[in-house]
């Protein structure tokens, strides 16, 4: 006897959690749906400051940016994504000062684990957040962060952001 | 040469980046010159073929996990027509290779791509597939999977952000709308 | 006359008519090639329409049941989506396969699609929108269904790939299986109606379905037949031969482009095929709402025409399914085939007799409250 | 511990006993074996459980270091020390007898230290394949890469095993068939959706069920250790992310813990309230997808969406608080990278509401249901020896009344000021996994309850120097990851490198119990199994 009511009680009990993980699908069927629409929110679309997709050298209005091309950041990234590229030149005064020629840093490579920016003495270095990269050719994302003609900025000048937290 | 046949619905087509290679590409396209009923008969083709990009994931590590959070309710890659995610190469039309690719996965990825049916696509996701990444010194790492396979589009990010994925497929798109399937020279 | 007035929207005078303008200018013989080849191409017509907008529907619907909104940006709503697949589908490479079986590879994919085309025949779509009436039409279906499987084998079998072996072959199992429940659960109901006759069966049915007819017992019957249905279209939570977590792709793993193309179609097709038996055999069929003694209440529900009715019940049952396949997760094949060994086909076993017993003492509806059906 | 000693001076006499951070026995490799199987039998405190082996090329001499614990008192350690001058040709003595889960380990040891154990069954390659030149770990590996050249031809795959057994005192090296003549055999993997990664599994089936399973890893070895020892310790941090890439602010943990530990540095009170949460976060996230991962293996799609969804919002307080979703490079050495955000509290009070919802809905949706519970219950049975054996711990060893929760036994972070449970059920089955990883949601929510309004101000991040170096010395740590218990070994010449670097992977144990379990099973029930483990490949693989 006990087994023919094990058979019905189990019958029945299966069909009610079935009934029940039906009424939770029919309920969500009609809940307010979460998908953020991307590309068609792209104007409403928040991103988090501090996101990191891109690396940027933030010039000023005059093009000069804050980079002594030290090379800290270059030492302290783990895969060699950047490569700071500098060349000697005498100033007026006689001295020879090193400065910055090229600051490549390669996108494909790089794993945004922030160390660049962390230990860059003069904050001339910010991820930005904009997370559209997406290209055809590899070269292309291999990118020179200084502007043509940039130079240093004249270190009494306040520096032009704050680093990025 | 203007980009007038590859609209994507939502971003402006001068706001994509890397605009020069598909006015290359476009330019190498239509040296023969260009067949105006065939022309007309391919936009249509290519309308389909780009809204219908059925994905074979190819995830080895941290970019798979992006890819399922693109899948999933919040990002919902179905809007784009791509959620048939094919395990079987043969019925896919683009690979994501989603991961570090390493020595002895190299032939087997090979062989993968050997086996999807034409016209195929690889997109290389997250900074492992496209250069080694953070492993780029490693002695059992490819640098790059553009080494064993070609690839079209590079979505660069460790990993990539959903978004910045979508924005990798219409970048994709944008590349199958400006290709002639019925011309010989589709790829 | 074309146009009939009370029921202006019917497409049966139209064919009708069509029949007697023919006849009248034409040959016998010409006459029928005529209706073969219309009703041929009107069905393959049918039958990929159908497939484009279950295809859609299937991944809208999905959609929201989880959450999100599904395609959205092909066309207004994503409504093209389902086209663009299909342009793509049939454009794609059909990879040839080094050591499979090539003849049985390709005549595969063909069993698939003419299983469910012959079985499309004995469909009554509406009033008149009928190719064949067989007398013995439940039959019919049911045998000519069943020819899917030999695709399914076959594709397994030919495909020289073990993942398509066990797919196949857990396919044919299942098949068997619940083919046994679903012929019951009809035949349950055949000793209801009294008939095999699709149209005679669908008539009976103007006051009163045969789902309340014999209620408890054609309760059951319905229940089983959806679930066995469901099963034999190998769909979630009985999409074993498929199984994407375990077997890739199933027996369909080798297949590519437009042979491809033929197993995704029939999927969705068979889907379609089991609601609209179910429909016709349980839910009236073509019949609108009927209630004896309201007659301006029957007049109006006249008026909608009779493809409506059917289209409508098929897609509530359509809906039931997918709701049911996207809620539970996955049998295994010993618990798939357990439930219909151990549950299913007693229960109908049992069923039919009980049926027997209603309809000999007069226990059905139509017996007790004649008045009212 | 005075008893153990003098237990191991009586087993073998020329033992050194050293008292370092751990207690460490250096000893002969011939009485190796005998001094672990003293230990593994020892009534009074059994050291039952080997946490971890590593080969160690210490220059002169190549040879291995083995982390022993008690599965009674994880916080009870032993470390084993041997070697073999030999670099030719050097053999070690397994203890595979002993410790069911030193088989892969031993593998690995010899796929890149070419260290070959005696009596090990199985002595294949275990990361790399078969005809690799070199081993990679040893310091005099030549990392040309013409010697190891990119191959895009795919080669059969030959199922034979090498081994060398020691038969009456004679070595004798033989080999062994893994599958019989006519098995019929499926690989699943490396590329199959649900193998949770690039694993590859030989399966032999007898029509569905299972037979034998060989377990082929290494798809996506990158030598993270390799690599690591050429890196200072701050840019090591961000490979611990990639690991098991889940829990990557628990590993990361786990590394930052190490090395302050080595270079005593006081790490500030509010960073530790930050990175508890910050884990429990973590934790929360990977046990979503895992709920996710576990209904899709069984196929319940929408319920896959649906954990995903939940997991969505933590995801967005990580964005938030660190600029990352997946990999959010937060701990640093001393610290944390960032400091919470404004809204922080706030967006994570109303998360643990919006949790505590959904936990229900789960239940009633997955837990209870019939279909599921058919293929959970009484499927994969790991007994509670087998746990300890194969040294799985994590939800899966505690599925197996095994109580392994590091959190608990050697508290870190805020710990020891929380108030959870260890959620510990005796099933073991592939359901008691399931369930504990929901309970485990629940007690990281309440440990998240008591600490999110009591975050205390101060600085996130102590003064480091601006390089570390670590003095001389064996350093360790150990904490309770999302699968089980992630284990950091570093030796430290006293450069700002480390001479080795060694992660303890506890996917990898996960894995090696597989073949055990699946044995017999169906094969949709492989994968359901696959899905309660919940292993992360790249974790093993590193």
């Amino acid at each position: 006897m006990s087994s023919v009511s094990k058979y019905f009680s189990g019958l029945f009990t299966g069909i009610k959690s079935l009934l029940f993980g039906m009424s939770v699908t029919w309920k969500e069927l009609w809940t307010k749906k979460v998908t953020r629409q991307y590309p068609e929110n792209r104007d409403t679309l928040v991103i988090s400051d501090r996101w990191r997709s891109e690396l940027t050298m933030p010039h000023d209005e005059n093009n000069e940016h804050a980079c002594t091309a030290c090379g800290i950041c270059e030492m302290n990234c783990p895969n060699g994504t950047i490569k700071v590229i500098s060349q000697m030149i005498e100033t007026e005064d006689g001295k020879k000062k090193k400065i910055l020629d090229k600051y490549q840093w390669d996108l494909g490579m790089c794993t945004f684990c922030n160390l660049c920016v962390l230990t860059c003495p003069s904050d001339a270095i910010k991820f930005e957040n904009t997370f559209e990269n997406a290209v055809f050719n590899r070269e292309k994302l291999k990118q020179q962060l200084n502007h043509e003609g940039s130079k240093l900025r004249d270190k009494k000048k306040e520096p032009l952001a704050p680093k990025a937290e | 040469m203007e980009l007038k046949n590859v609209n994507i619905k939502g971003i402006p087509t001068a706001e994509f980046n890397d605009n020069e290679y598909l006015e290359n590409y476009i330019k190498e396209l239509e040296a023969n010159g260009v067949n105006v009923v065939l022309g007309k008969i391919d936009e249509f083709i290519n309308w389909g073929r780009s809204n219908s990009i059925w994905p074979l994931i190819y995830a080895t590590s941290c970019c798979g996990i992006e890819f399922m959070a693109t899948a999933a309710a919040h990002n919902d890659i179905a809007r784009f027509g791509m959620e048939v995610t094919r395990n079987s190469p043969r019925q896919a039309d683009l690979m994501i290779v989603a991961g570090t690719m390493v020595h002895k996965m190299a032939p087997l990825i090979k062989r993968v791509y050997d086996q999807m049916a034409e016209p195929k696509y690889v997109l290389a996701m997250g900074a492992c597939a496209i250069s080694g990444g953070p492993f780029v010194n490693s002695y059992h790492v490819v640098n790059g999977v553009d080494q064993i396979i070609p690839v079209d589009v590079y979505v660069p990010g460790c990993p990539p952000r959903p978004e910045s994925l979508f924005y990798g497929l219409m970048q994709l798109q944008r590349k199958i709308k400006v290709e002639q399937f019925l011309g010989n020279k589709q790829r | 006359m074309i146009l009939n007035y009370s029921q202006p929207l019917e497409v049966t005078n139209l064919t009708s008519w069509l029949d007697a303008a023919l006849r009248s200018s034409l040959p016998e013989f010409w006459v029928l090639l005529i209706e073969f080849v219309l009703v041929g191409v009107a069905f393959l017509a049918a039958y990929a329409v159908i497939a484009l907008i279950l295809i859609y529907a299937e991944r809208k619907i999905t959609a929201f049941f989880q959450a999100r909104f599904g395609p959205n940006r092909v066309g207004k709503w994503g409504l093209l989506q389902s086209v663009a697949d299909m342009v793509k589908i049939l454009l794609k490479e059909i990879v040839k396969i080094n050591r499979s079986d090539r003849f049985l590879f390709f005549a595969a994919p063909f069993f698939m699609i003419v299983a469910s085309m012959a079985t499309f025949g004995a469909i009554a779509f509406g009033k008149g929108l009928h190719a064949i009436d067989f007398n013995i039409g439940v039959l019919y279906v049911t045998a000519v269904s069943s020819l899917g499987i030999i695709g399914v084998l076959l594709a397994g079998w030919s495909s020289n790939n073990k993942y398509s072996m066990i797919g196949a072959m857990r396919s044919g199992a299942q098949f068997v299986s619940y083919e046994l429940s679903a012929g019951f659960a009809l035949m349950t109901i055949v000793v209801l109606a009294g008939t095999m006759q699709f149209s005679t069966m669908i008539e009976g049915q103007r006051y009163c379905w045969n789902l309340f007819n014999g209620h408890i017992s054609s309760l059951i019957a319905f229940i089983i037949y959806l679930i066995s249905g469901h099963a034999e279209t190998n769909r979630g939570p009985f999409d074993l031969p498929e199984a994407e977590s375990e077997l890739t792709a199933g027996y369909h793993t080798e297949y590519s482009g437009l042979q491809f193309g033929f197993y995704y179609l029939a999927e969705y097709l068979n889907m379609f095929i089991i609601a609209s038996i179910a429909t016709a055999v349980f839910l009236g069929g073509y019949m609108p709402i009927q209630v004896k003694g309201w007659v301006a209440f029957n007049g109006i529900m006249e008026y909608i025409p009779s493809y409506i009715w059917f289209f409508g019940k098929t897609a509530v049952l359509i809906f039931l399914s997918l709701w049911v396949r996207w809620s539970f997760p996955r049998l295994r094949i010993d618990q798939l085939l357990n439930l219909e060994w151990k549950y299913l086909l007693p229960i109908n076993l049992v069923n039919i007799v009980l049926m027997v017993i209603l309809v000999l003492s007069g226990l059905t509806l139509t017996d007790l409250l004649p008045g009212w059906f | 511990m005075e008893n153990i000693k003098k237990l191991i001076l009586n087993t073998v006499k020329d033992a050194v006993i050293e008292e370092k951070q751990k207690l460490t026995v250096t000893v002969d490799y011939t009485k190796l074996h005998l001094l672990a199987k003293t230990l593994r039998d020892n009534a009074e405190l059994p050291f039952d459980t080997l946490v971890f082996l590593t080969g160690m090329d210490r220059g002169e001499e190549l040879g291995v270091n083995y982390l022993l614990c008690s599965s009674k008192d994880l916080s009870k350690e032993i470390v084993l020390k041997t070697g073999t001058t030999d670099r030719e040709n050097p053999l070690l003595y397994s203890v595979t007898d002993l410790f069911e889960t030193a088989n892969y380990n031993e593998r690995e040891v010899f796929a890149l230290f070419g260290i070959r154990f005696i009596n090990n069954p199985d002595m294949r390659k275990f990361f790399l394949n078969g005809d690799w030149n070199g081993f990679p770990f040893r310091k005099d590996y030549d990392a040309n890469p013409e010697l190891n050249p990119l191959n895009l031809e795919s080669k059969d795959i030959i199922d034979i095993a090498p081994r060398i057994m020691e038969i009456d005192g004679k070595l004798v090296e033989s080999t062994v068939n893994i599958f019989e003549e006519d098995d019929y055999i499926i690989n699943i993997g490396p590329q199959h959706p649900s193998t949770h990664g690039v694993m590859h599994f030989r399966t032999s089936l007898d029509g569905e069920i299972v037979k034998k399973i060989d377990v082929h890893s290494g798809y996506i070895h990158r030598g993270i250790e390799k690599l690591s020892e050429t890196l200072t310790y701050p840019q090591i941090l961000h490979f611990t992310d990639r690991l098991d890439y889940l829990s990557a602010n628990i590993n990361r943990h786990g590394l930052c813990m190490a090395v302050e530990k080595a270079a005593e540095i006081e790490v500030p009170e509010r960073a530790q309230y930050i990175r508890t949460i910050m884990d429990e976060l973590n934790r929360m996230d990977s046990h979503l997808l895992a709920w996710a991962c576990q209904t899709n293996d069984l196929g319940a799609t929408t319920a896959f969406i649906y954990g995903m969804r939940e997991r969505e919002i933590i995801l967005d307080i990580f964005e938030k608080t660190c600029g990352g979703r997946l990999i959010i490079n937060q701990n640093v050495v001393g610290g944390v990278m960032f400091d919470i955000y404004d809204d922080f509290q706030k967006d994570v009070k109303s998360f643990i509401i919006y949790m505590c919802d959904k936990l229900k809905e789960y239940d009633r949706f997955f837990s209870h249901n019939v279909i599921a519970l058919g293929r959970m219950i009484g499927i994969g049975n790991l007994s509670k020896e087998d746990a300890i054996n194969y040294a799985v711990t994590g939800p899966a060893g505690r599925g197996s009344g095994w109580s392994c929760d590091i959190r608990k036994h050697i508290p870190y972070a805020l710990y020891d000021k929380v108030e959870f449970n260890e959620v510990i059920r005796t099933e073991g089955d592939s359901y008691a996994r399931y369930l504990n990883r929901l309970d485990e949601i629940e007690q990281s929510l309440h440990i998240i309850e008591q600490l999110i309004d009591n975050i205390p101000e101060g600085d996130i991040c102590a003064k480091t120097k601006a390089i570390i170096r670590l003095p001389e010395g064996e350093f360790y740590s150990r904490v309770e990851a999302c699968r089980g218990e992630f284990g950091v070994f570093i030796e430290s010449r006293g450069d700002k490198f480390p001479y080795r670097l060694k992660f303890r992977s506890p996917s990898m144990a996960l894995v090696s119990a597989m073949p055990l379990i699946c044995k017999n099973e169906k094969i949709s029930d492989f994968i359901g199994i696959g899905g309660s483990m919940d292993y992360v490949i790249p974790d093993i693989d590193r």
